[in-house]
């Protein structure tokens, strides 16, 4: 029982489990249990894996020798080794879902899936271990690959196919600037292996183009702004167990590969870095979260609030390089530390709301909001779990996702200290004003999200037969609830790992960070003073709530009488309702000039005049980049290539005028 | 031992003569397979003796251990050819109304084309090996125009009369070469390739950037770098997909070869940076040109045949970065890339029959028809487009490392970029092909099974070469690489 | 020796200017015959055997069994001839002239003071217009006496810079001009009969 | 924590008299008599002994939306403390965001019920709230870096000893407009108007009657107490060093709270409600003040 064992372990179980699931593609209901029971104890493994090495400290084992390119070794650091419980814990959660949901499955190329489910999780766990270019490459493609496989697996739909062909397309012209990277880098280090990567010692503006290539393909990877368009389309269409890994761990991968090449290969560089990264991921909050708000779809609106999360990740990644530039460990491993904590808690809220996403949806056959609604009486387990991951998300204590926001907020307010004069201090204000309106963005979003969804009146037959999921479904859902719950109350837990993980980096110095006192946590950066004394403030809530309740009870007892909704005197039905459209409708308005509301009304007479008129309402935002960008270049591209196809005109005269033309420019450049 | 080497040649052209004698299409298909599985023994066996004992010699005949990479491209190919064909052709013969006496000339044709390319490897002399180019033009001009419709013929016409001039542009080439050696004071052995080879370094510098920009120009014709690549396509598309495989994997390898010979005579000279930088440049031009082609097409097989433009153009960039290692990558891309081409071209066999159209926009909701023939689609596409884990992706990434450490950031980047965009436009085919409602007449696609075991094999092969390059295999490259570039 | 260039110069400029197919062909005999002859020609000065057998070679193979295959061809293209060519004869007549001064431009600049300049730079210049024949000309015949006429310059080079190439090679090159011709001759034909003409400007399928 | 307790439940205690002050300043300025001054505490008592009257529609969120709501105000009002923030239990942050967890709730509890009205009513909360946020942050976040601290106690001794200048009064405008909106006053919102379609907070708590309803009106009265408060121990920092001296700053402190209370009322008298969506450009100007008092100082 050590590090070592876990973790081929964990690669073992998961590829037998993958082999397994295609050997017995006849039994539906045995390629269910016996390859998600595999990726289950996989990911079990990998969670054990990762607390050994925090207990026991970090290993490096030799995997095999790969031909030209050398030995290829799994380094199990601290930083590994957190992505590894982040992966291990979500995966195994989303295991036992899987069971549970795939049930749907059957008959519908389930062992395909499965295969894909351990081959993904097997690639994930490579790509945040092995320590070597080219297998850290062949991981990373190979983990796009089956995610394609998994987002691609209802292919009859073809918003699936285009969902995941962009996907694809986006994630490999990603891994180009990645390959670009890694080669400047291993290129001046003379060794493709990580641990020698950090020798490469580039020159200023080297170090700086390599910079921007790892920015460009592990933020495309991420789904940062500008180059998030493959995000919205690929989770939604993903199954929903899947969507819950993707949006949870694998686009943390990016998280993990800039990490590694900032804090590892690159060494300190000018603070610019940093300014890059904050502005694009501040751009990345609120986009994200605006579009996520106007979103009826609810993966496609949990979707883009991973972009949002991304953002507020990325925003402490970039202030960790500003203080690093300027020398302050200590502010810099707190920039680090919130970006981590902050991939931690999105790793675990963001999979909870997909899992009740796919729960939703599998009863209810509709990822549409506006015919959804009453949920809660119907299944009142998922929407306990569904309003802690909204609780989460919106970062309102004592939940988890407050600890890592006020984090955020606390690295965010070190600036003032990070860059001198002013400047510090409004830049640090307008990001704190920024983050703010996220966060209340982000309420708003999951207000829309979780009231039009499970409470009120049910919008449609769907809504009104659903009922509750299974129990394998539950538990896992539930348990995800706990930890964040347990995260947001005792997050001492996680920032121990986080400064081991950040000794490996600064040593000793980051060693004081974090200190517990009797009132909460004290951050101790030597500028400002910050304390969150979470506990108390849960205790504040507690006697709150206790003296309501006093309070309630100290009339007399009334009665309660039941009687309708007052609708002005109309009986009330599900369609006067407030609708997910209309909850949106002031910030699409006072947003308008980002998001570029388009409305059409189409209004049909119908043959007979007498029956009145059909009137339908379409409303769509217009996403900015897409016109500004991608549509501009997509079709530049398209044009260009219809026109450059006239080179192959058919003319035989001209195809050797072509061979004697290139002779004679080979003639002139070769006697120059 | 050497004397194998007759026998290499003497295998297929008995085999010629053979087909021509059964009476049954049955008959020709066994002594098709058998030939082609005793000659790709026979090179097996000649693979071996390399490997063992460096190189064999014999007369005008000579093999190192670079050709034994070739022949090792040549001995699969022909042989998954000879298999794929086996079932192919005959269904072929039928929808496209052909009788026993064509499916005859077919494996004549067939056999006499491998025959040329076995000796383009294993000729000693530059000049033979000029000989031999152009002979592998003519045989294989007669199987692209196989079906005599009006398209197949307008594709052999332009293949025959492009690569023609090529060709005569890289004896242009050679004749200065010749030249070069003459003024070299080596006169004797002409053309000899180990002669060059030994003294390279005493060519005249301005002499060998002349006669290169015609021999790199010439043979690249027929390897199919861009501008010169407009006889490929065409020539592709019309040839029988068996055929197509052959042209497109081995063909081109053997064109690659052609120049690799020529490239390890200057190595050493002083005008070797010009032959580098032009290298360099057809070879990115040529991935650039393949993209439009790649990203706006409606026939399956001309996707795949600028598929090939676009490959050629990688090996030939890794050959202009000219070191070791980019050269070892350029051996195994074209090993790959010959192996995985030549299966999709028989798959695109199969889907053009049984579609009964190359248009792609009408081929669709292959999953659906049959899965596992999608799968393999599937993977193929994967393969040729450099995904890991398989071989490609491995040849690619020690390619595109080379170039790196060679200091070719800028062309390092823009062939990355290159490649990325190639890729968006193979998968977005591939989908197209793969998913959607198949068309009301074909529900279920049929394959033969030797058909399939072709293409299993060659998935196979790429897929090993992936994850794991064996030892032997790996020393075998760098050895070649070193016969190339030194080092 | 000279005579013998200027005659091949004088063929070349003729085939610029034929429309009639048999003609080209007849012009190509000639013009092969000179090619032979210089062989002729050279193996006296140096009295080395080899060169008569590449001259006889060439006689047999050039002017006898080439021009006989492309003469049974044209029986067959009855009717068949060049017109409306990209360039007109003229035109083309003086292109092949602006070859020919490119030609010694271009051995004046790569092999300065090399012995046989004239001979060279026919040679090169025979390419040139080959390849010139084969861009202008449309009718399928022509473009084979084209490549052909390529072909023969290619071996007044490698008479004139290296006293030709070795036999073997040599036998090599001109049993590839043969099946070459063999199987063009077989395309022509075929060509002739799907398209009922061998313009092969009409060869324009294949696209994109 | 006990002390916390006792503050929270002071100011619960003074809550609805600062309601009543505010009430009866405005029933003055418009020439009215105007009810008691005690009137909050009637129809609180009288709320939490009403009978309910609950839609069949709802959910156990529509119950227990109160509740929460109540108890983040308390918590709220446990951090900053009557007297003057002066705990170092927690920063402005979690006060901000306990504020947002109750309206989240809130919000919530509004679309139970199923009527258009409360949906409007929740949907323009949370708008007012996504322009009151960055406000309210940037005008708390000028007055941080001064302390450099963001907790709450930091801050509040480092106000009371700045020169009264420029940038304070610019923070101290740019506070009192995020004030005016957080507590739903005019010209963000009316708090007596009963036309539905002109309501944000009334409309959003429609459909709650009896105790559920005493229980957020008790809460809103202490969320507004203590944004009082938070501003007065910000911007009007000042002791008076005799009352210091025999321990009855409170009354002090009560006396500030009460004129801030009037101004607000004077403000809400002299003014007319806003369009819902001019109040982006309403805040803008908040924002626009804090970034100028950062700059100045």
């Amino acid at each position: 029982m050590n590090a070592a064992n876990m973790y081929l372990g964990a690669l073992v179980a998961m590829c037998v489990g993958a082999v397994l699931a295609v050997i017995l593609r006849k039994n539906d209901s045995l390629v269910n249990y016996v390859a998600h029971g595999m990726a289950l104890g996989g990911s079990i493994m990998a969670v054990l894996c990762a607390i050994f090495v925090f207990t026991q400290g970090g290993i490096s084992l030799p995997l095999f020798e790969w031909g030209q390119v050398g030995v290829v070794t799994a380094r199990l650091d601290f930083l590994a080794a957190f992505f590894l419980l982040i992966v291990g814990v979500i995966g195994s959660l989303a295991s036992v879902y899987a069971i549970g949901y795939c049930r749907e499955f059957y008959r519908h190329r389930l062992w395909l899936m499965a295969t894909c489910f351990n081959g993904f999780l097997l690639a994930m766990i490579l790509v945040f271990t092995v320590s070597h270019v080219a297998a850290f490459l062949v991981a990373w493609e190979v983990m796009t690959i089956f995610s394609f496989g998994l987002v691609i697996h209802k292919w009859e739909k073809v918003a699936v196919r285009r969902a995941a062909y962009i996907y694809m397309v986006m994630t490999h012209v990603g891994t180009a600037f990645i390959v670009a990277a890694f080669l400047i880098l291993a290129t001046s280090a003379g060794s493709l292996a990580f641990e020698d990567l950090r020798h490469a010692n580039l020159a200023g503006p080297t170090a700086s183009i390599v910079f921007l290539l790892a920015l460009i393909g592990f933020g495309t990877k991420a789904g940062m702004i500008p180059v998030h368009v493959w995000l919205p389309l690929a989770h939604p269409a993903a199954p929903s167990h899947v969507s819950a890994l993707m949006s949870g761990v694998m686009i943390k991968s990016a998280v993990y590969g800039l990490s590694r090449f900032l804090l590892e290969f690159l060494g300190t560089g000018p603070a610019w870095w940093g300014g890059l990264i904050m502005v694009l991921a501040i751009i990345s909050c609120v986009l994200g979260v605006l579009y996520a708000l106007m979103e009826n779809d609810i993966k496609k609106l949990l979707a883009y609030s991973s972009v949002e999360n991304v953002g507020i990740i990325f925003l402490g990644i970039g202030a960790g390089l500003v203080f690093m530039a300027k020398g302050m460990p200590l502010p810099a491993g707190l920039a680090w530390a919130a970006a981590w904590f902050h991939t931690l808690n999105h790793a675990v809220f963001k999979s909870l709301l997909f899992l009740g996403a796919g729960a939703i949806v599998q009863k209810n056959h509709t990822n549409d909001m506006e015919k959804l609604g009453g949920l809660i009486k119907k299944m009142p387990r998922t929407a306990l779990a569904f309003i802690i991951g909204s609780l989460a998300i919106s970062a309102f204590p004592p939940i988890n996702g407050f600890v890592s926001e006020w984090l955020t907020f606390q690295t965010l307010f070190q600036l003032s200290h990070g860059i001198a004069g002013i400047g510090g201090k409004v830049t640090g204000a307008v990001f704190i004003a920024l983050l703010g309106l996220t966060g209340a963005l982000a309420a708003a979003c999951f207000v829309k999200a979780f009231g039009i969804t499970f409470l009120a009146k049910p919008r449609s037959e769907q809504a009104e037969n659903a009922g509750e999921v299974s129990p394998l479904m539950i538990v896992p859902m539930l348990m995800l609830s706990a930890l964040c719950v347990a995260i947001g109350l005792w997050p001492q837990v996680v920032l121990n790992m986080l400064n081991a993980t950040l000794s490996q980096y600064w040593g000793t110095a980051t060693a004081v960070i974090f200190d517990y006192q009797q009132l909460g946590l004290v951050l101790n950066t030597g500028m400002t003073d910050s304390v969150m004394g979470i506990s108390t403030v849960t205790g504040m809530v507690l006697a709150g709530l206790i003296a309501a309740v006093l309070l309630a009870k100290l009339g007399a007892k009334p009665r309660e009488q039941v009687v309708e909704t007052w609708t002005c005197g109309i009986t009330p039905t599900a369609r006067m309702e407030y609708t997910a459209t209309g909850f949106s409708k002031p910030v699409r308005t006072a947003f308008s000039a980002i998001l570029r509301p388009q409305r059409h009304k189409v209004i049909s007479t119908n043959a007979n005049s007498y029956y009145g008129r059909s009137l339908e309402y379409r409303l769509n935002i217009n996403y900015v980049l897409h016109d500004k960008l991608y549509y501009p270049v997509n079709n530049g591209i398209l044009r260009a290539a219809k026109f450059l196809r006239r080179l192959q005109s058919g003319h035989l005269q001209l195809y050797i005028g072509y061979v004697l033309a290139v002779t004679v420019v080979a003639l002139i450049w070769s006697s120059r | 031992m050497s004397s194998v080497l007759y026998g290499v040649l003497l295998v297929p052209l008995i085999t010629a003569g053979a087909v021509l004698m059964p009476a049954s299409s049955r008959g020709v298909k066994v002594v098709n397979i058998i030939g082609s599985a005793v000659s790709s023994l026979l090179l097996g066996f000649i693979i071996y003796l390399i490997n063992t004992s460096g190189y064999l010699r014999l007369g005008a005949l000579y093999a190192d251990h670079l050709s034994s990479l070739f022949l090792t491209v040549i001995a699969v190919l022909s042989f998954t050819a000879s298999l794929f064909s086996a079932s192919y052709m005959e269904k072929e013969l039928i929808t496209e109304k052909q009788d026993l006496k064509a499916l005859k000339r077919y494996y004549f044709l067939f056999n006499i084309f491998c025959l040329t390319m076995i000796s383009v490897l294993i000729v000693e002399n530059l000049g033979l090996m000029w000989v031999a180019v152009e002979a592998t033009t003519l045989a294989s001009a007669l199987l692209v125009a196989f079906y005599f419709n009006r398209a197949a013929i307008e594709a052999a016409w332009k293949y025959v009369m492009v690569c023609t001039v090529g060709i005569c542009l890289a004896l242009l080439g050679t004749i200065l070469l010749y030249y070069a050696q003459l003024s070299a004071g080596l006169g004797g052995d002409a053309l000899s390739w180990l002669v060059l080879k030994e003294n390279g370094a005493l060519l005249d510098e301005r002499m060998i950037k002349l006669a290169f920009v015609f021999i790199i120009i010439g043979y690249g014709t027929k390897v199919g770098l861009a501008p010169m690549h407009t006889w490929l396509p065409d020539a592709h598309s019309q040839a029988p997909s068996p055929v197509s495989g052959l042209l497109s994997g081995a063909l081109l390898s053997c064109a690659i070869y052609v120049i690799m010979r020529n490239i390890a005579i200057v190595k050493a000279s002083a005008g070797f940076e010009f032959v580098q930088q032009l290298l360099m440049a057809l070879g990115l031009f040529s991935i650039l040109i393949a993209i439009p082609f790649l990203l706006v097409q409606h026939d399956v097989k001309r996707l795949l045949a600028y598929s090939s433009v676009e490959h050629m153009g990688i090996i030939t960039f890794a050959l202009g970065i000219g070191t070791p290692l980019s050269v070892y990558g350029a051996l195994l891309h074209i090993f790959n890339h010959a192996i995985a081409k030549s299966a999709l071209f028989y798959m695109a066999g199969v889907l053009t029959r049984e579609y009964r159209t190359k248009q792609i926009l009408r081929i669709k909701g292959l999953v659906k028809a049959k899965p596992a023939l999608g799968a393999i689609l599937l993977v193929l596409v994967l393969i040729i487009t450099g995904s890991p884990p398989f071989g490609v992706f491995f040849s690619k990434f020690i390619i595109t490392w080379a170039a790196f450490a060679a200091g070719f950031k800028l062309a390092g980047g823009v062939f990355l970029i290159l490649v990325a965009a190639v890729f968006a436009g193979m998968l977005y085919y591939c989908c197209q092909m793969l998913f959607g409602q198949p068309a009301g007449s074909v529900q279920q696609v049929s394959i033969g099974k030797p058909a399939m075991a072709a293409m299993v094999l060659s998935v196979a092969i790429v897929a090993v070469t992936g994850l794991y390059v064996p030892d032997f295999f790996n020393n075998a490259l760098r050895l070649a690489a070193a016969i190339v570039i030194g080092g | 020796m000279n005579l013998l260039i200027i005659l091949l110069m004088l063929t070349a400029f003729f085939l610029t200017r034929v429309t009639n197919l048999r003609t080209a062909v007849g012009i190509f005999l000639v013009q092969s015959a000179m090619i032979a002859l210089a062989s002729i020609v050279i193996g006296i000065e140096t009295g080395e055997i080899h060169y008569y057998i590449a001259g006889l070679l060439t006689v047999v193979i050039k002017t006898a069994i080439i021009p006989y295959m492309l003469f049974a061809i044209v029986k067959r293209l009855s009717k068949e001839r060049e017109t409306n060519s990209v360039l007109s004869p003229n035109v083309s007549s003086l292109a092949a002239a602006g070859a020919t001064v490119l030609a010694y431009g271009f051995i004046d600049q790569a092999l300065p003071g090399v012995i046989s300049r004239d001979a060279l730079a026919a040679a090169v210049s025979l390419v040139l217009i080959g390849l010139q024949i084969i861009i202008i000309r449309r009718q399928a015949v022509l473009q084979i006496v084209g490549l052909n006429t390529m072909e023969n310059g290619l071996y007044l080079l490698s008479l004139s810079v290296t006293n030709g190439l070795p036999l073997i090679i040599e036998l090599g090159i001109v049993f590839d001009m043969l099946v070459a011709v063999a199987v063009l001759g077989i395309l022509t034909y075929r060509i002739k009969i799907s398209y009922s003409s061998t313009d092969t400007t009409l060869l324009r399928k294949l696209k994109g | 924590m006990i002390n916390t307790l006792i503050s929270a439940f002071i100011l619960l205690a003074i809550a609805p008299l600062i309601e009543g002050i505010i009430k009866t300043a405005k029933a003055r300025l418009q020439n009215r008599r105007g009810p008691s001054i005690l009137q909050p505490y009637y129809d609180l008592a009288k709320f939490f002994s009403k009978d309910s009257v609950v839609s069949p529609t709802v959910s156990v969120m529509f119950r227990l939306a109160p509740y929460i709501y109540f108890a983040t105000a308390f918590a709220a009002a446990g951090v900053v403390t009557f007297g003057g923030p002066v705990s170092r239990l927690a920063d402005m942050l979690i006060l901000v965001y306990l504020l947002g967890l109750g309206r989240f709730f809130l919000a919530l509890a509004s679309l139970d019920a199923g009527s258009a009205f409360g949906g409007m009513g929740g949907s323009r909360e949370m708008f007012v709230a996504i322009l009151v946020e960055p406000a309210l942050l940037l005008a708390l976040v000028s007055v941080a870096f001064k302390a450099d601290s963001m907790v709450l106690s930091g801050m509040a001794a480092t106000a009371s000893t700045l020169p009264f200048s420029m940038p304070y009064i610019l923070s101290a405008i740019a506070f009192f407009i995020v004030l005016v909106a957080e507590t739903g006053r005019i010209p963000v919102d009316n708090p007596d108007t009963h036309l539905e379609l002109t309501m944000i907070h009334e409309g959003m708590i429609l459909e709650y009657s009896g105790r559920s309803l005493g229980l957020i009106h008790l809460a809103s009265m202490v969320k507004q107490t203590l944004t009082l408060m938070l501003f007065v121990a910000f911007f009007v920092p000042w002791q008076l060093p005799g009352l210091t001296a025999i321990g009855l700053d409170w009354v002090w402190v009560l006396v500030k709270l009460v004129l801030a209370a009037v101004l607000l009322a004077i403000i809400e008298t002299s003014t007319n409600k806003m369009r819902l969506f001019k109040l982006p450009g309403f805040l803008a100007v908040s924002c626009l003040l804090s970034l100028l008092a950062l700059v100045a100082q």
